[in-house]
């Protein structure tokens, strides 16, 4: 099974060279710290920056330099900044390659659920809506089940949506799966994880073809 | 041209009970904070407020929020803000939850004079809700209108008399689309220099966008998220 | 009779301190001339400047620094470039006080038409249709009557549209009128003009009301 | 990420025959130079060119009008070219003539991902025939629909290996748009710096939207009308 850094590691296997990246907040961020070496990318923040670096050292924190989960960045080397509205062209109009973001369901059709709760959380969407109803290339990033233990992968969202049939791939804590027509399709098993557990914890179709390997992170 | 006033309690002049204001800003970065607090002075309320963010419980518009003074809130990431939580779950602020990128373009589109586009985003949500939909290159898109403000106020780093500005950072996000859907835009800086001071080419926001432009004080620029690395 | 020069002279007087202008070119461009004292203006060019200046003095002119009629400017102190979209933001935004442009006819409903002969002239509309759709306050300069003294305001267009009931106000050489409902208002006479020389070369549906007054021109 | 290529012989790679292409520039202000001539000695035909103008009978695009390689023309205005006029009039050359701002809108539309606008221009002309027509604010408005290509040319002053570049006074006009909207981005700029040298606030157009990059040679940035003042 993996833990949160594990899965960033797996999502960092399917960064290309030249690519621009948006990453979520939670455990897309962590993606950043395992780029293979030999692979460059951009990271765009949706607050108005490409070139994103690390966190500043103590002491250099910029009030004016922070990344779309309002934490205090640095600027890499050929940087630029632009407006909330240039920033969703670059979005919306297809000019970033890979988004990754977390959720709180993703049904068989991948629809996905990640910006509210009924009654109880009530954060909002941010760039959500955009990023998954733009992008072409989508992979959500979260744990397989959720704290009670039940599954987050399923037949039918029960959340409010955020966007509908646009997430490609996932990647959990126990595997990789493509969505395909009729279902999730498993690709991958966290090391040490059987199909049996991933059947377990998946409630949407699961497409199982052949020989599974476990997945290999550096 | 010069369209310099003292102060913000001179800028907000005019601002009325139940008008609907567009206040810049993403998070606490880039926020009219001067503005903000002569409003929580004057008392004014009843306000719809269009900001991509409601501040956190004790600064930027979380302020106002206190104090009650916001009927409506149009924005599109609430979190981080417990009265906020509150007032909504309670039913005692009204909250139109927008796309971050329909929202950023709406303003501009309302500074614009474009009153409608289409947009993927929301598309099967809540958000597309009693919204026209329709096909492009076999994708569904729907239909987004301008919007527009009685008094959209701006935080810049430097300005001049003209109006013209430049940001800095990510403190821009939001800033220059508001600035040109207000009816009245006021705009405070940290620096206001001389005309002929901004080079022509740099200026991020034309003052032809500006009504009202003053130096801010005492500029708190309070970090949300202090996250830092360490030197090894 | 007014010259090109007089009517420059004589929309100059509708000029209000602190108003954003766009002139087009030909005797429009003129007015940045004749701006009365005490008057602050600003012109904008919709090919990407605000605070447009006077031509360069010879040996001082910036193949990158032209206006839309593509001749060499300055720019004043405070001035600020942008691209055609914002140029166009601005326009079609309604932030622009004052719109003047020339025409080849207007009808008496406000209708203008000054992009296309049909067969013979095709330079295209430019910016123009963009600001006689979105401009709140148009004012058309130019001459009363074509080359061969035929009249140009008509009662109806006869040339393809640039836009449909959007001109207020008309100087020519020999008149200033506003258009309302029922037609063109004969407001003023140019110096030495009479009515029935007005009404001569006048088409469309002329209203004439009580005294009307000789233009006054410094 | 570096997408230095040599020279505009190298950036021009891969346009076809019959390809549609949007260039930049506003008469011959900040036209990419290089690009055309490359594009006239390689003799590609069939073209479609997206401009706001279309040169003069002996530069800019007039270079490819006199040779016959441009089938159609999208633009605003297109005075000033005997050649070109003669060629439409005639019927050899399509010419499609749009709103100078819907034209600038469209660019851009089409690459920020929306696929159609409303716009006042046009409203009642020639232009709105056979377009969606409606009302808002009681004031009539026609769908405009987003423009791509299959290249677009950019020139710049400043660039840097990532992209990011900065134009220079009016030759900014139609370039920004312009570089969003390409499926692939050529932009050759006047001096290509290295990585860091621009200031990432002052950057005009993100690297982002640009996939190929090249310093020019000789710029021989003609002045369509030259007007000058005397000193007195």
């Amino acid at each position: 099974m993996l833990d949160k850094k594990g899965i960033a590691k797996r999502i960092a296997q399917e960064l290309r060279d030249g690519w621009y990246v948006n990453l979520g907040i939670g455990i897309p961020t962590l993606i950043a710290n395992y780029i293979p070496q030999g692979i460059n990318v951009e990271f765009q923040s949706e607050n108005g920056i490409l070139g994103m670096g690390p966190f500043p050292f103590e002491g250099e924190e910029d009030a004016d330099l922070i990344n779309a989960g309002k934490q205090t960045i640095t600027a890499m080397s050929g940087a630029c900044i632009f407006d909330s509205a240039t920033s969703f062209a670059m979005i919306r109009g297809q000019h970033i390659q890979l988004t990754v973001l977390g959720a709180m369901e993703v049904s068989d059709n991948g629809d996905i659920a990640n910006w509210k709760i009924p009654g109880r959380m009530v954060k909002g969407m941010g760039g959500a809506m955009d990023l998954v109803a733009s992008a072409d290339n989508i992979i959500v990033a979260m744990m397989h089940t959720n704290k009670k233990g039940k599954s987050k992968l399923l037949r039918q969202c029960t959340l409010p949506l955020t966007g509908v049939q646009c997430v490609k791939k996932i990647v959990t804590n126990l595997a990789v799966l493509d969505i395909v027509e009729g279902g999730f399709k498993l690709l991958e098993r966290a090391p040490g994880v059987s199909i049996e557990e991933i059947k377990a914890a998946t409630e949407g179709r699961l497409i199982i073809e052949g020989e599974i390997p476990e997945m290999v992170i550096a | 041209m010069n369209k310099v006033v003292a102060n913000a309690q001179e800028a907000i002049k005019g601002i009325e009970d139940n008008m609907t204001l567009m206040l810049g800003g993403f998070g606490l970065c880039g926020i009219p904070e001067n503005c903000i607090a002569a409003m929580v002075d004057a008392n004014i309320t009843g306000l719809t407020c269009i900001s991509n963010n409601a501040g956190v419980d004790d600064f930027g518009l979380g302020l106002l929020l206190q104090k009650r003074q916001i009927k409506k809130m149009i924005s599109s990431y609430v979190g981080e803000n417990d009265e906020f939580e509150r007032q909504m779950l309670s039913g005692e602020l009204e909250v139109d939850l927008i796309p971050q990128g329909s929202l950023a373009e709406r303003c501009r589109a309302g500074g614009a004079g474009i009153p409608a586009f289409f947009t993927p985003a929301g598309f099967g949500t809540e958000v597309a809700a009693e919204k026209e939909v329709r096909y492009f290159n076999g994708k569904p898109h729907i239909l987004e209108t301008a919007l527009t403000a009685d008094f959209a106020i701006v935080k810049a780093w430097k300005g001049d008399p003209m109006g013209n500005l430049i940001y800095k950072g990510t403190a821009r996000n939001f800033n220059p689309m508001m600035a040109m859907a207000g009816k009245i835009t006021i705009a405070e800086v940290e620096e206001l220099v001389a005309p002929g001071e901004l080079d022509p080419n740099q200026v991020h926001t034309p003052g032809i966008f500006i009504q009202r432009i003053f130096q801010g004080a005492k500029y708190e620029k309070r970090i949300e998220q202090r996250t830092v690395r360490q030197k090894n």
